[in-house]
């Protein structure tokens, strides 16, 4: 059992618990619609997400990998979403090195109260991803 | 000063009804040793008519003239004419943001506008680019007997998103000019009112009421004279000035100047140099106390020595 | 440089030191081997010449007790680099310098006298001679030069407590990673089939990782685990492509471009470049370069809360 | 291992968009899944003994329930799995309501997104370890930060209920904005006639430490063991000294001193008390006006000081205090008038805000009470209130209504006819928002007792003619343009956070929403607590607020710091990093990134240096797990192999 093949490609979202899985919460409560493709990973913190997440994600299947946190000065660690964003810009700038569209990896920060920014995150995010289509076309026969 | 060197849209009425504006642009520009190139074969900017009708033909006309500009290998182009200042602001905003847009603008085009060129009033270029110091520098003239209220109209710094220029709310940059050249300045709160802009035709009762008010403002704040930037503004306030008191029953006598006229004044052009005299209120007799700017300098250094400075205890007890 | 200089040095501070780690004949006379002396009858075999490629800093964060070791330019930024990240006690390490211009590429000989046996291994000028039961073939230095010291600005260590030899100026152009931005001229596919290609030769020797100064995890690497279980050991190119990427993102900030990795992979895989790659990105956002200061913070383990060079990105 | 599975129907929230049928019946086909059924309203009573009564016959040892987020209800069901006899942690959530039935309209792909949100939980359960809290002592003192009516409340509540408080006001004296009001609606009681026996209250109260014009300058610890630095700032008076007889403020001959308490609407001397029943009712000078500072020689008030508490070399001080938690009180703020310069904010002196005119109207203000105008010091007989005034404007950022301005224009306007019973008043408003207990007959006597004009409709602009002021703008309902000449216009100036709010938060580890006003933990069911566990909110701070609301909230947060203390110890949570000593190589990098300083070198039998976690110091961030090269410090329940889980779930297919 996968997605749905054709109608949709695999996203993953790392979303940090405080900031970001609530904005997406906020868009829900407020029947903000979106596409569908999103899967959800909860994190604590945006720290928490090892560059090495997203690879793992890449390399074994995904098609679009989105990592949200606080905004930065608004972390519920202070100091994680600092953290995550040299991590992630380092990793942003080394995938198209390997060959990987660096339009398929997107971080950024959504608080808990911007349901509407999260349902424009999502949407264009999926968009671009539908754009660049699957980045495994043989997926299904390699493994 | 550096000659600066910009390209120059004098736009319609600046070619008939208003010319006096464009002869007192040329000149004041040219003693602030700024070349003007008028843009050739420059066409209709698409103010009013054209974007009532389709917004994407009125940014074409705009678009035209951009693109000329392009041509020309400028990135600058000024108008004194604040309708066509924002009929170009706006095409150039649009066509940025909103990529279609300016596919279909283009496909109007035999030369596509490629949204390079920035659109400054000459007010902008004046009170931004040469500024206030250089702008005084040049005086030679002092006019006693003028006391103006600063008019700029409604679309020169507005919407402030399209014009960024100036306060939207109570801009400054003729109050400031004004000063620069020794000219009193009154606190005139009817700054952007409306004058009722085009609807002279269609709505003439509604101008003259609006045209009116700001008149009538204008006295309340003590002013002689109204100095504007706008020759439509121009246009309801000193052309219809008579129909104006006909039909409201009022009596103004409110000579009415472009900005440029007054700083060409303080810089030693006379009123026929600058087209005063094609102005329907009859200005002359605020201007005639001309005299060279020394005597007043003369007379406030006599002014200083009179008072004598107030005692240390004084401004001890103050306050 | 003569070698006596080098054996005084290692003489004079064998007393305050357990152990002295150098160089000495390898099984043939083209291989140089690490040599752990810590007797001064030992220093006779003590060698010195473009043989001498290890980077035996690598052994220090493993080593109590006091130790001296001799150390190239290159090599020195390993040391400056323990010394950031705090692996090492620089006080307990007594550091032989040695002024260096260039070391050969033994794999690039051995090309050259087609994988002959070497019976004898001579140095004259800028030629090295090497004798083989068919032939005796005189090669000029520069046509066997390794990769990294091409580009070597580092002729004279950093970091010496004795320097075995004059301080030398480099004489090769700064690095400008002209290869990585050769490389990202290609399209994307292009790169992707690339590095397939490559690492679809990797037999998981982890060679790279045991030749790296910098992974200092060794036998607990991830690589090999199962809590965290990140890779499984199943030989598939998504497998051996994880590794690569573990290996590059945990030098972050930390390679310093000793080029070991690359030297000892039996597949001759450039797995150097995705680091060089990294290294000249952190290089452009955050003004740092691995190994230089030993006051540096590596940049993956600090932040600034305004990044100066790190723009929002816009979807 | 065998994972039970129960998904929530929600009434029709989630059955409505998704086939949750189909997706019990493929979570049945999932690997290690021994169970999988459907329930209406899951989180019900009957719905918890479901999953209880299914474990027990089942013999599931771990649980999946797919329904709301788990921000809702994780707390919910992890009591649940724990009181059928499974440890909490062996408890995953799918979020198939706010993630998925209500964001997409595709039922199919609905369906099979929740199928997968519950893969993704069945693959992470299988991966969970047994957690178990270990207790701390907790401090049993509470920091209010602010003493307006909102925090005086919460510190007099928890004083009373036996805790020991610290009270750290900004300004020179407690009241905050109430203090400052002249009546209040809709009683038109006196404001400070009610409020200053509290303030009386909150000094005299054994319990309660105030510390006024006082800052919070750093904040450190966790819930249960707060270390406050709090910054004394300067007063140049020595307050143990100082009796407030006032002669000092007789005597300064610097008179032209902004006026904070009385939003400058008259000037001060450069050392004033803020009010008669400031409290504490002490002297303090202000530096930026004193001639002493400006001019570096003046001296007449420490000349004149009976008891010598003038000390002009007085510095900020910073004071240490150690608390359990923290109530955040700090209020609201106010557009300035220049934000508004269509209404000739700022630049025409008879264009005046809310609170200026609360200061005029207030007998003990600047004007003693009388209504006059700050241009001419005459009698207003137009007076206009402007309603919005930049409250729900987007074109400057503040969509949000004020919440209380249509109430204080309804009494200003009363109060000003009975001051000057031959004045005319007008008001400008978009909607009367009056939905308080007895507030809308206020408002609708306003109109029908004192004949206010309300006028529906914005205003275009305000100038001046002569002495007066033109406010032109459209009545909505007749549809024509209205101009009324006004002596004197009250704008209703919009509520804004607090001017350091942020600054504040941040201090907290608390979020703000994109006005600055405080984040509750839930809008409807946790309104006074924030996402940082010891950390409530009472008040504006959290969005515009009026008196009762501030005092009601104010008690509400005091009740929870009660019953967060009515034990003598807390749960910590488990949920922390954890060192495999075995693992560590001893690199140090997690403790030099680790926010907290939760991390220690610690010295094996062997002389290996590995690190070390301090449980009641770490907070769970994981930054030292993404950082640890070797995987040897795991973030409990969010491991490395918890999370891999969750992505094989999705990828490996």
């Amino acid at each position: 059992m996968s997605y749905l093949a054709g109608k949709e490609l695999r996203i993953i979202g790392f979303l940090c618990n405080w900031c970001s899985y609530g904005g997406a919460d906020t868009a829900g409560v407020a029947r903000f619609k979106q596409p569908t493709d999103l899967r959800i990973i909860r994190v604590p913190c945006s720290g928490r997400v090892n560059p090495l997440f997203v690879v793992k994600a890449l390399l074994n299947g995904a098609d679009g990998v989105l990592v949200s946190g606080c905004h930065p000065r608004d972390c519920h660690y202070s100091e994680g979403n600092f953290y995550a964003r040299r991590r992630l810009e380092m990793l942003k700038r080394l995938l198209p090195f390997l060959g990987i569209d660096e339009r398929r990896f997107h971080y950024t920060w959504v608080s808990a109260s911007e349901g509407a920014r999260w349902q424009k995150v999502v949407t264009d995010f999926t968009k671009i991803i539908h754009e660049l289509g699957p980045l495994h076309p043989k997926k299904e026969s390699t493994e | 000063m550096a000659e600066k060197e910009y390209v120059y849209f004098p736009g319609c009425s600046l070619e008939a009804s208003a010319i006096e504006y464009d002869l007192s642009v040329r000149k004041v520009l040219g003693a602030l040793g700024v070349k003007l190139i008028e843009l050739d074969d420059w066409s209709c900017c698409g103010s009013t008519p054209a974007h009532s009708v389709d917004h994407g033909f009125a940014a074409a006309v705009a678009a035209r003239n951009l693109a000329l500009v392009e041509k020309m290998g400028h990135s600058t182009l000024i108008t004194p004419c604040p309708a066509c200042l924002s009929a170009f602001k706006k095409a150039h905003l649009r066509m940025e943001k909103d990529k279609d847009f300016q596919k279909e603008v283009n496909s109007l085009l035999d030369e596509p506008y490629q949204g390079g060129v920035t659109a400054k009033s000459v007010l902008q270029i004046i009170y931004e680019d040469i500024g206030i110091k250089a702008v005084a520098e040049k005086v030679k003239i002092d006019l006693p007997d003028l006391q103006v209220a600063p008019y700029y109209g409604c679309i020169i710094n507005r919407p402030p998103a399209v014009m960024e220029f100036d306060d939207p709310e109570n801009p400054v940059a003729m109050d400031r000019l004004m000063e620069a050249v020794g000219i009193k300045v009154c606190d005139f709160a009817f700054k952007v009112e409306c004058c009722g802009a085009a609807f002279g035709v269609t709505k003439r009762k509604m101008v003259n009421e609006l045209s009116a008010k700001v008149l009538a403002m204008a006295l309340e704040a003590g002013a002689n004279c109204l100095v504007v930037t706008c020759q439509l503004c121009h246009q309801n306030l000193d052309l219809r000035q008579e129909q104006i008191n006909r039909t409201m029953g009022t009596s103004f006598n409110l000579p009415v100047l472009f900005f440029t006229q007054v700083i060409g004044l303080t810089y030693g052009f006379s009123p026929q140099e600058l087209g005063i005299d094609k102005h329907n209120i009859n200005a002359e007799p605020l201007i005639k106390s001309r005299r060279p700017v020394e005597e007043r300098i003369k007379e406030e250094e006599e002014k200083a020595k009179a008072k004598k400075p107030k005692p240390k205890k004084a401004e001890e007890e103050e306050s | 440089m003569s070698i006596e200089r080098l054996r005084e040095a290692v003489k004079k501070i064998l007393p305050e030191v357990d152990v002295v780690i150098g160089y000495r004949q390898g099984f043939d006379p083209l291989h140089a081997t690490p040599y752990f002396i810590s007797q001064p009858e030992q220093v006779d075999q003590l060698i010195w010449n473009p043989l001498c490629v290890q980077n035996l800093c690598s052994y220090l964060p493993f080593l109590k007790g006091k130790v001296g070791v001799i150390v190239k330019g290159c090599d020195s930024r390993t040391i400056v680099q323990y010394m950031q990240e705090k692996l090492i006690e620089r006080e307990k390490i007594k550091v032989i310098g040695v002024p260096c211009l260039q070391v050969i590429s033994v794999k690039k000989v051995m090309a050259k006298i087609d994988y002959q046996v070497a019976e004898e291994v001579a140095f004259e000028g800028e030629n090295v001679i090497v004798k083989t039961p068919k032939e005796t073939k005189t090669i000029p230095l520069a046509e066997v030069m390794p990769r990294k010291c091409l580009t070597c600005q580092l002729a004279t260590p950093l970091q010496y407590d004795i320097l075995a030899g004059e301080a030398i100026q480099a004489n090769k152009p700064a690095e400008a990673f002209e290869e990585i931005k050769e490389f990202e001229q290609l399209s994307l596919e292009e790169r992707r089939r690339y590095w397939e290609r490559e690492f679809d030769r990797c037999i998981r020797c982890y060679a790279c990782r045991n030749a790296c100064p910098m992974c200092i995890c060794q036998d607990r690497c991830v690589a090999e685990s199962r809590d965290p279980h990140w890779t499984s050991q199943r030989a598939n190119l998504t497998e051996k492509f994880m590794f690569h990427m573990i290996h590059s993102v945990h030098l972050a900030g930390r390679c310093v471009g000793c080029g070991e990795c690359e030297r000892v992979c039996p597949m001759d895989i450039p797995v150097a470049k995705i680091k060089k790659k990294i290294s000249m990105d952190l290089k452009e956002l955050f003004d740092y370069q691995a190994g230089i200061n030993p006051d540096d913070l590596p940049p993956m383990y600090t932040f600034k809360v305004e990044e100066a060079k790190i723009k929002e990105h816009e979807l | 291992m065998r994972v039970g599975v129960f998904i929530c129907h929600c009434g029709n929230n989630i059955a409505g968009t998704v086939e949750v049928a189909k997706v019990a019946e493929e979570a049945r086909k999932m690997p290690g899944v021994a169970f999988a059924t459907t329930y209406m309203y899951t989180c019900s009573e009957p719905g918890q003994e479901e999953i209880k009564a299914a474990i027990a016959r089942e013999k599931l040892d771990r649980v999946v329930v797919a329904a709301c987020s788990p921000r809702m209800h994780e707390l919910t069901f992890r009591r649940t799995v724990e009181k059928a006899g499974l440890n909490r942690y062996f408890f995953e959530m799918a979020n198939i309501r706010e993630h998925c039935s209500w964001i997409g309209e595709d039922k199919e792909l609905n369906t099979n997104k929740a199928i997968e949100a519950v893969k993704i939980a069945v693959e992470k359960v299988k991966q969970n370890k047994p957690l178990f809290p270990s207790r701390f002592k907790i401090n049993k003192r509470v920091l209010v930060i602010g003493g307006g009516v909102a925090g005086m409340q919460a510190a007099l509540d928890c004083a009373d209920g036996g805790l020991e408080v610290v009270l750290v006001e900004k300004s020179p004296s407690l009241g905050g904005m109430m203090a400052r009001l002249d009546k209040t609606f809709p009683t038109v009681d006196c404001s400070i006639c009610i409020l200053g026996p509290k303030m009386v209250d909150v000094s005299q109260h054994e319990k309660i430490t105030l510390y006024a014009y006082s800052e919070i300058e750093e904040i450190k610890g966790y819930v249960g063991n707060y270390q406050i630095k709090i910054r004394k700032k300067a007063t140049y008076v020595d307050w143990s000294k100082c009796t407030g007889c006032g002669a000092c403020v007789e005597k300064c001959p610097s008179r032209n001193a902004y006026d904070y308490f009385n939003f400058g609407v008259a000037p001060c001397r450069a050392i004033n008390i803020p009010f008669p029943q400031a409290i504490p009712k002490k002297a303090k000078i202000d530096p930026k006006f004193c001639r002493q500072f400006t001019k570096g020689k003046c001296g007449v008030c420490a000349k004149i000081c009976p008891v010598g508490a003038i000390n002009y070399e007085m510095q900020d001080e910073i004071v240490s205090e150690e608390v359990g938690a923290i109530i955040v009180a700090s209020g609201y703020g106010l557009i300035d008038l220049d934000k508004l310069p269509e209404y000739g904010g700022g630049r025409y002196p008879d264009v005046i805000s809310g609170i200026q005119y609360e200061r005029i109207l207030n007998a003990s203000g600047p004007t003693a009470g009388h209504i006059v105008r700050p241009s001419d010091h005459t009698e207003p007989k137009t007076i206009v209130f402007v309603s919005c005034a930049g409250s729900r404007d987007k074109s400057i950022g503040i969509p949000y209504c004020s919440n209380f301005c249509c109430m204080y224009i309804a009494k200003q306007a009363i109060l000003t006819k009975d001051h000057i019973p031959d004045s005319q008043c007008y008001v400008f408003y978009m909607d009367i928002r009056s939905p308080g207990k007895g507030y809308d007959e206020f408002t609708r006597r306003a109109q029908e007792e004192y004949g206010v004009k309300y006028i529906r409709g914005r205003v275009s602009r305000i100038y001046p003619k002569g002495k007066k002021l033109v406010v032109k703008g459209a009545d909505t309902l007749l549809g024509t343009q209205v101009e009324v000449e006004a002596d004197l216009v009250v704008l209703a100036t919009a509520v804004i956070a607090a001017p350091d709010a942020r600054i504040l938060a941040e201090k907290l580890h608390i979020s703000y929403d994109p006005y600055g006003f405080y984040v509750e933990s839930h809008p409807k069911l946790r309104p006074v607590e924030t996402n940082t566990s010891g950390v409530f909110l009472a008040g504006a701070c959290q969005g515009p607020k009026d008196i009762p609301a501030s005092v009601g909230q104010g008690s509400a947060a005091a009740a929870k710091v009660l019953s967060m203390f009515s034990k003598d110890t807390l749960e910590s949570d488990p949920q922390i990093a954890r060192v495999n000593q075995n693992i560590c190589v001893g690199c140090r990098k997690c403790i030099r990134t680790c926010p907290f300083g939760a991390i220690e070198e610690q010295e094996l039998r062997d002389g290996r240096i590995v690190a070390k976690v301090i449980e009641t110091v770490c907070a769970g961030c994981g930054i030292c797990n993404s950082t640890c090269p070797c995987g040897a410090i795991q973030l409990q329940h969010f491991t490395d192999n918890q999370l891999l889980a969750e992505v094989n779930a999705l990828c490996l297919t």
